[in-house]
């Protein structure tokens, strides 16, 4: 296992968000959480990413403890995330953004060739290259947010509710794109609210409630599990 | 599993209760006072206003308060009624800063232009020389101030946060730095003889219609006494407070709030924030004036020097040490401000480096300041549990 | 009429010398500008204490000539041009290190406590403070609070006139007034360089606009943010240096005028924007100059703050408005 | 500062206070040392040689600035033990004072307070133990013009009420020979603007009314620009602390004051004051000892309240190290004991010249 | 509110103590629900609802002809629609098409570059955000902005306070108004919170509610400023199907309190489920408009925007 959570507890001041979670993703996966608001997918995610600092539990990633271990250097271990709400760096262009992605690699020609590749993913963002990353719409920040992901060329990618606020064409295109990321060898860890959409490409998923996980599976198997599509695939 | 909005209460319930547990925990002391019967806690509010009063008068053997009971100490009733106006001060700004949030970094121009105001026409030194009474000067003051707020502010108050911070810092300045230079003010050798709020010398002509002639000087406020420049400045303060207080727990209260958490969404919910905020501004200057005042009247003399910037600057920070937005703390903070340094008069030259230090100290040790309002000390609990669980490297 | 005539007539032979000293004098504040302008970019803080800062950098200098052989008073005669690039590297060096090293002390002492605690930034304002009073009261014990005298370095040789004929006195300018202005030039073109060209300078830049987002692109913001700070110092050692030749005093309560003005410089500018620190400090310079020279010297800070606040009343934001800061809420 | 002087050698404290007020702390700390010295001199002689009726000194540090000085006044005034004062030692933190003073009935006595005006705004209790800057501006004229024979003057004050006093008397007894005036402010440090004009109007000699924190910066940067001018100063600038500042371009500055040199006082007062301080005697020593010992001079003789006190100093006719002591109806000094002087700065020392006749 | 004065809970709060507690909060808005007597949203109809509307059907909002450009982005070009009296409106389009822009230049954030905006029969550019607020359009946020460190309840209260006059004199000399727009600020609170589903959680800060309760808290509060208009951006962002089917309830349910409702929303269920109307932009400029039915089969909202109708099935 690439990734592999055990029991951890997080707290917001005296709430506590995740109660002795664990949970793992293999090399070479796509994992989806899904779960209701509040459930904790972002807090597992930000704890991971090392913004949130466990109570207890223990992270580990390709075998080595990276419980403590700042977040900067998580991304250089090779995790790196598209944080919910984008945090897109407003004042900086939208070149400016990608590069920050590939803040711990060295410049070079790989470098210039994946910027290629994520602006041929987004056209959008070639078009607004020089555009500061704050003026952009929301749709346009969340391509940014996750092309700047993968110009770090993580080992492991966290992608907070990628499709949030994406128009419904480009939101197919977006699990398109995840498929190929995952085919070009990067592990990946999906928060989802869309559940139809991330459980269908999902190699494996989990189910969070009230910051615990409740069931886990295979997604095809999720996906039809009757108390799963009652509370989270809706009505249809 | 269970419906979907038992489960989705389930987590608002978690924090609904870890948030009551908390609020307990953090008000400690405040719920047990507050559990006291109402007779009994309002005997205990006047008896601690009794106390304050005869404060001037009081001395306590083995426990050395009195500023002039060490090596070159200055006289006790003059520091307390030092503080006092201080505290005034610190309650107006209090108002600005504290309730509005608009870091007012220049609020000593008010101050000033109530000191001057005062100077100008009340002394017999002055230029003018009208020798108006203090207490015909102090509405004049007041007045005075309170429109120079609002010039100040209907420029100003649209620029945001430390900008904001740095043009009111600059109208300080130039406040100060116009009544160095002008002749009304008598520039840096500033205006001597202010008269005592206890006496008139008016020989006036009332359109040469009949004569109002006083002369009097009751002889309560002197030079030699400044007890009772004291007690008068504890009723004003008392008066200022209730004043405000009342401000704070209404529409025009919530306004401030509203815009200091966030000003544009303040507005897009129909909050005129620009006149909350110019009111803040005239009515933190009105009180500034006020203070300016009773300031001129205890100091006999006003010149520049009383008005600098640093001193405007501890103002803030006494309001941010005291516990900003909670009136009491921000008196203790005042008193502690300009108290302690009365006390350690006596390490001489190297008072001043003590305090800096003990400003780093205390700050960070509690940032909160030390008797913060409910609301702010919930905030700032919050934040540096946050700040706990974050990682230690973000 | 009559009122402002005779004050052009009082002005206008000086223009040149005052456009000339307005220059130089902006370009310290600019330098301690920068300063200001960084550390306020990166995290929002005014940082009060820069002007001691600032201040320990002077002291440094001069002890460091001293050593060197070269105090003020001792007779010794203007040294020859080796020994002056000697001398004023090595007073650079010192009071860059020390003003560097004091800053990130402050940073350490009384801002990281409070980062930890994720305590708001007037929290801070008020440790700067503290940290500024206490640093200019120690160096006031230090000295005795006496003012220090710098020893005469550079005899200012004219290098050139200015002389733009009409009623207007031909302005010499001196070696000492030229290298104020470049270095300052240099220092800025550096900085700007290094934070928009270096990797560091986009870090720095990534955690003034969102410090988590930073951290999860890979910037470790304490060492961005030490680093900052120390940036910060060393253009204020610079300035310290320039000062001391241009000025020749030194006390220890220098500072918090000084400060203010750079702070000033920055915010006119643009504060969180180094071009707008360079353009505000130059500015702000020139302004006061040629007003004191205008409505006479004691009007000089007057006109200093009153032109701040005429152009952010147009301009909120200052002349070239923030760059490192937030763009749409 | 050492407190020593308060006590009577048996720990014992004292019945009466007198008190000095000055400048301790602050820019111009320098100017208040001497006089506080001289003062802690007297008291220790008086106690020693009256232990039965010992006398306390009260420390007042008003920093220099009229700002601080009513607070310390009022504080002085009510501490009925206190029975003369001597200073302020300036002119500002005085005239802010005064009323004060007047209203408390505590007699004061500066030993270096020059600003004409203070002894013409009715206090009774006003005295000082000086020749004034009415009699300082016109010397300072007259050595301009005829000593160093300029015909082009610079003035500059530094608006303080000393400042400005003495520019205005020195200017009016320089009449025609003034080629410009401006006005810089206390704590200035940048003093281009000034320069730029003295530059234009090219003086002879620049006069500065002001204290040495302002004076130092300003006679170096008036010299680093290259003028070829005089720089001379009052008794403000006559503290190291001018030539600290100034450094290299004090040398060849002129100073006047109407302080006489330590060494022309009369009697031990030169070699006590080196001997208890291991240092000579500053600006305003003799004068502030003259001043104390009038206080002392009445505790001796039984005064005991501050109505007393201040009939005994009206009536004060004694010879003091300095001059002779005798106030008139104003508390001002007789003319004829008046003598104003000169210095030069040589080698880095402030150095006797002459006095102006 | 003409009864106020004989309600039970203007005896319990007395106007000069503090902002209530949890449990005062909680009892005067059982107090509340009592008085009703009942869930049924029809009963406080006459809080919240606009105080005069124009007749069903009629234009409430018009754009016309709008343009805006920012340098060489034309966000908006020559967009012309309106909004009608008791509509549930939808505009969708491909994102960076210009729909937030669209909300920003009617809510008066930004001035047209040309064009202009027609509210109830005024024009609404150049006008300041409370104004336009109490003239009647409110507004939630794509991004969550209410104010963290106040109570739900206050929150609520600012909202209710932008029909109210107390002013500075008022509430310093407690004159009677001050007591009485206390008292209707306290109701509205305690009413809205149960009518978006916060009933109890009054006393608790906004930045402690889940994420859902916060947006349902936003419209509560845009609710309390008497809105003729309500502006929705994004408001099921980050919502499970479960949750949107709710969503979509209360959005109807605000409707039928009489508010005319402008919704932007990517998620084709929701929209097609709820609006009246649809205006799709595309590139800054309408392509379509007309009833859901119509749109879902308008070839080129398909192929700008839907794309392949998988994600509506
Ligand atoms: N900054 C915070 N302060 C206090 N509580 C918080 C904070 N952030 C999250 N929480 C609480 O922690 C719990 C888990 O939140 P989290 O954001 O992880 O949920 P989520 O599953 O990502 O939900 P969503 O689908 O809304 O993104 C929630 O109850 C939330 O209210
Ligand atoms: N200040 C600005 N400067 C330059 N371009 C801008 C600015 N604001 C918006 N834009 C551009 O205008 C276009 C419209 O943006 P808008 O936010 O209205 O899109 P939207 O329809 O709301 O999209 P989404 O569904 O993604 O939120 C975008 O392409 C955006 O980049
Ligand atoms: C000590 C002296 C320099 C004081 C000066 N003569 C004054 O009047 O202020
Ligand atoms: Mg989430
Ligand atoms: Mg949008």
């Amino acid at each position: 296992m690439l990734l592999e959570i055990e029991n951890l507890d997080v707290h917001y001041g005296r709430i506590q968000a995740l109660h002795g979670i664990s949970l793992s993703v293999g090399e070479g996966e796509i994992v989806a959480l899904i779960g209701a608001n509040g459930a904790g997918k972002s807090t597992t995610m930000r704890a991971i990413s090392g913004l949130r600092r466990p109570s207890t539990g223990r992270i580990t990633f390709g075998g080595e403890d990276i419980t403590k271990m700042r977040p900067d250097r998580r991304v250089v271990a090779g995790i790196c995330q598209a944080p919910e709400g984008r945090g897109i760096f407003s004042g900086m262009t939208v070149q400016e953004n990608l590069f920050m992605g590939a803040y711990t690699r060295k410049r070079g020609a790989q470098l210039n060739a994946d910027l290629d590749h994520v602006y041929m993913l987004f056209p959008r963002l070639k078009e607004r290259r020089r555009q500061p990353g704050g003026t952009l719409s929301g749709g346009e920040q969340q391509m940014l947010a996750i092309g700047r992901a993968l110009m770090s060329r993580p080992k492991l990618l966290l992608l907070d509710e990628p499709s949030m606020g994406l128009a419904p064409m480009l939101i197919a295109q977006i699990f398109q794109i995840i498929l190929e990321i995952r085919d070009q060898g990067t592990t990946i860890l999906l928060v989802e609210q869309n559940a139809q959409q991330a459980l269908s490409r999902a190699d494996r998923a989990y189910v969070m409630e009230t910051g615990s996980i409740t069931r886990e599976g295979t997604g095809a198997d999720l996906l039809v599990d009757p108390a799963v599509r009652d509370a989270y695939l809706g009505v249809a | 599993m269970t419906t979907l909005k038992e489960r989705y209460y389930a987590v608002a319930d978690g924090v609904r209760k870890a948030e009551a547990g908390r609020q307990k925990w953090a008000q400690g002391l405040r719920g047990r006072w507050q559990s006291i019967p109402k007779p009994v806690r309002l005997l205990a509010g006047l008896a601690g206003v009794v106390l304050l009063f005869a404060l001037p008068n009081i001395a306590i053997p083995g426990i050395p308060f009195r500023t002039d009971e060490i090596p070159n100490g200055i006289g006790f009733s003059f520091v307390l009624s030092t503080i006092a106006i201080y505290v005034l001060v610190a309650v107006g700004l209090n108002v600005v800063v504290g309730m509005a949030g608009l870091l007012d970094l220049g609020y000593i121009g008010f101050y000033a232009v109530g000191a001057y105001t005062v100077a100008i026409f009340g002394s017999p030194d002055s230029i003018v020389a009208t020798k108006y009474p203090w207490l015909i000067c102090v509405p004049i003051a007041i007045a005075l101030t309170m429109v120079s707020g609002v010039i100040l502010g209907t420029p100003t108050l649209r620029l945001r946060g430390d900008y904001l911070a740095i043009v009111t810092l600059g109208f300080g300045e130039i406040i100060r730095l116009v009544a160095v230079n002008l002749r009304v003010t008598n520039g840096q050798r500033g205006i001597p003889s202010v008269p005592a709020p206890d006496e008139a010398h008016v020989d006036w002509n009332v359109f040469g219609w009949f004569r109002i002639k006083f002369d009097f000087d009751l002889d309560i406020f002197t030079p030699m006494d400044a007890r009772p420049y004291y007690w008068l400045a504890l009723v004003l303060i008392i008066v200022v407070i209730l004043a405000v207080r009342s401000m704070e727990r209404s529409r025009v209260g919530r306004s401030w709030l509203a815009i200091r958490e966030d000003e544009d969404a303040a507005s897009i919910m129909g909050v005129e924030s620009f006149k909350f905020k110019l009111w803040a501004f005239a009515i933190g200057a009105a009180i500034g004036g006020l203070s300016g005042a009773l300031f001129a009247t205890r100091n006999v003399f006003v010149n520049s020097g009383n008005f600098n910037l640093l001193l405007s600057v501890m103002f803030v920070a006494a309001i941010v040490l005291g516990g900003q937005g909670n009136i009491l703390g921000v008196v203790l903070g005042t008193v502690i401000v300009f108290y302690l340094p009365e006390r350690f008069r006596f390490l001489s030259t190297k008072r001043e480096l003590v305090f800096g230090l003990a400003l780093i100290v205390i700050m960070v040790l509690r940032p909160q300041g030390l008797w913060p309002s409910r609301r702010r000390a919930r905030e700032l609990q919050d934040r540096k549990l946050e700040a706990k669980e974050a990682a230690a490297g973000a | 009429m009559n009122y402002f005539s005779d004050r052009w007539h009082d002005l206008l032979p000086n223009l040149g010398d005052l456009v000339v000293a307005g220059l130089t004098q902006g370009a310290i504040y600019a330098l301690i500008a920068l300063g200001y302008t960084l550390v306020y970019g990166v995290l929002q803080l005014i940082n009060f204490a820069h002007s001691e800062v600032f201040l320990v950098g002077t002291y440094a200098s001069i002890i460091v000539w001293g050593w060197i052989g070269y105090a003020a008073g001792d007779g010794n005669p203007v040294p020859a041009l080796g020994t002056v690039i000697l001398l004023l590297g090595a007073g650079t060096i010192a009071a860059s290190l020390v003003s560097g090293g004091t800053a990130v002390l402050i940073e350490r002492v009384a801002y990281a406590p409070l980062r930890r605690k994720n305590a708001p930034r007037l929290i801070f304002l008020i440790t700067a403070i503290g940290a500024s009073v206490a640093i200019s009261e120690l160096v006031g014990e230090l000295t005795n609070r006496r003012p220090w005298g710098v020893p005469l370095l550079v005899e200012p040789k004219t290098q050139f006139v200015i002389d733009p004929g009409m009623s207007i006195n031909p302005a010499p300018v001196t070696n000492l007034q030229i290298g104020i202005v470049l270095s300052a030039i240099v220092m800025w073109f550096l900085l700007d360089t290094f934070l928009n060209r270096s990797r560091f300078g986009l870090g720095i830049r990534a955690v003034a606009q969102n410090e988590d987002t930073a951290a999860l692109m890979g910037v470790n913001k304490d060492r961005v943010i030490m680093l900052t700070f120390l940036l910060g110092g060393l253009a204020a050692g610079v300035a310290a240096t320039l000062y001391n030749l241009k000025i020749g005093t030194i006390s220890f309560n220098i500072g918090f005028l000084l400060g203010l003005k750079a702070f000033t410089a920055a915010v006119l500018g643009g504060i969180g924007n180094l071009r707008g620190a360079l353009v505000g400090g130059l500015v702000l310079g020139l302004v006061e100059n040629l007003g004191a020279g205008f409505f006479g010297n004691k009007w000089i800070d007057v006109v200093a703050f009153v032109i701040l606040v005429i152009v952010l009343m147009f301009r909120p934001t200052g002349i070239l408005g923030d760059s490192l800061g937030r763009a749409r809420a | 500062p050492s407190d020593k002087s308060g006590d009577n050698g048996d720990g014992k404290s004292c019945t009466y206070k007198i008190a000095m007020m000055g400048p301790i702390t602050g820019d111009n700390a320098g100017l208040g040392k001497p006089i506080l010295q001289a003062v802690q001199l007297a008291v220790e002689k008086h106690n020693s040689a009256h232990a039965d009726k010992c006398v306390t000194l009260e420390q007042a540090d008003d920093k220099g600035d009229s700002s601080v000085a009513p607070g310390l006044a009022q504080g002085l005034v009510a501490n009925a033990s206190v029975l003369g004062v001597v200073g302020p030692a300036f002119s500002g933190p005085t005239s802010a004072t005064g009323s004060i003073f007047e209203g408390g009935k505590l007699p004061i006595i500066s030993a270096s307070a020059t600003r004409p005006d203070l002894s013409t705004k009715g206090w009774t209790t006003f005295h000082r133990s000086l020749g004034n800057d009415a009699s300082q501006g016109p010397a300072v004229g007259k050595f301009i013009k005829e000593s160093l024979k300029a015909s082009k003057v610079f003035v500059i004050d530094d608006t303080s009420d000393y400042g400005t006093g003495l520019s205005e008397e020195s200017k009016k007894a320089l009449g025609s020979a003034v080629v410009g005036y401006e006005q810089i402010q206390p704590k200035q440090t940048d003093f281009s603007a000034v320069v730029a004009k003295v530059k234009t109007a090219a003086p002879d000699v620049v006069f500065f009314a002001g204290y040495y924190a302002e004076g130092g910066p300003l006679a170096k940067q008036i010299k680093g620009t290259g003028i070829k001018t005089t720089f001379v100063g009052p008794d403000g600038i006559k503290d190291q602390g001018f030539i600290t500042g100034a450094a290299d371009a004090a040398e060849g500055s002129i100073v006047t004051c109407p302080c006489i040199p330590a060494e022309k006082a009369t009697g031990t007062f030169a070699a006590d004051y080196k001997a208890r301080f291991k240092e000579d005697a500053g600006t305003y020593a003799a004068e502030a000892f003259d001043a104390a010992n009038v206080f002392l001079d009445g505790i001796t003789s039984g005064v005991t309240d501050r109505a007393k006190m201040l009939d005994f100093v009206n009536k004060y006719d004694k010879d003091g190290v300095s001059k002779h002591i005798k106030f008139d109806a104003h508390g001002e000094i007789a003319a004829d004991q008046i003598v104003i002087w000169t210095y030069d700065v040589k080698g880095g020392q402030i150095i006797a010249r002459e006095p102006i006749k | 509110m003409p009864d106020d004065e004989t309600t039970p809970t203007s005896e319990d709060t007395p106007t000069s103590e503090e902002t209530p507690t949890a449990k005062e909060t909680a009892a005067a808005e059982e107090i509340a629900a009592e008085e009703r007597g009942g869930d049924s949203p029809a009963e406080f109809l006459a809080e919240t609802a606009p105080e005069t509307v124009a007749p069903p059907g009629a234009p409430l909002l018009s754009v016309r002809d709008v343009t805006l450009r920012f340098g060489g982005v034309v966000a908006l070009d020559g967009v012309d629609f309106e909004v009608r009296t008791g509509e549930i409106l939808a505009l969708i389009g491909p994102n960076g098409a210009g729909k937030t822009t669209c909300f920003n230049v009617m809510t008066g954030v930004y001035k047209p570059t040309s064009g202009r905006v027609e509210f109830d029969g005024e024009r609404l550019s150049g006008r300041k955000p409370h104004i336009i607020t109490r003239m009647g359009i409110a507004r939630t946020f794509q991004n969550i902005r209410l104010f963290p460190e106040m109570t739900a309840e206050e929150n609520i209260m600012v909202g209710a306070d932008a029909h109210h006059k107390t002013s500075v004199i008022g509430a310093l000399l407690h004159l009677p108004r001050h007591g009485r727009e206390e008292r209707d600020g306290r109701r509205t609170a305690a009413e809205l919170l149960e009518f978006v589903g916060l009933e109890g959680r009054g006393g608790e800060l906004a930045r402690n509610l889940p994420y859902g309760d916060q947006r349902r808290l936003e419209i509560a509060r845009a609710l309390a400023t008497r809105p003729k208009l309500l502006c929705l951006d994004e408001p099921a962002a980050g919502f499970n199907p479960a949750e949107k089917e709710r969503l979509q309830q209360l959005i109807r349910d605000i409707r039928d309190l009489g508010h005319t409702v402008l919704l932007i929303e990517h998620d084709m269920r929701l929209v097609m489920g709820v609006a009246d109307r649809i205006v799709v932009l595309e590139f800054g400029q309408k392509i379509a408009e007309g009833p859901p039915a119509e749109i879902r089969e308008d070839p080129r909202v398909i192929a700008a925007y839907l794309g392949v109708p998988e994600d509506a099935a």
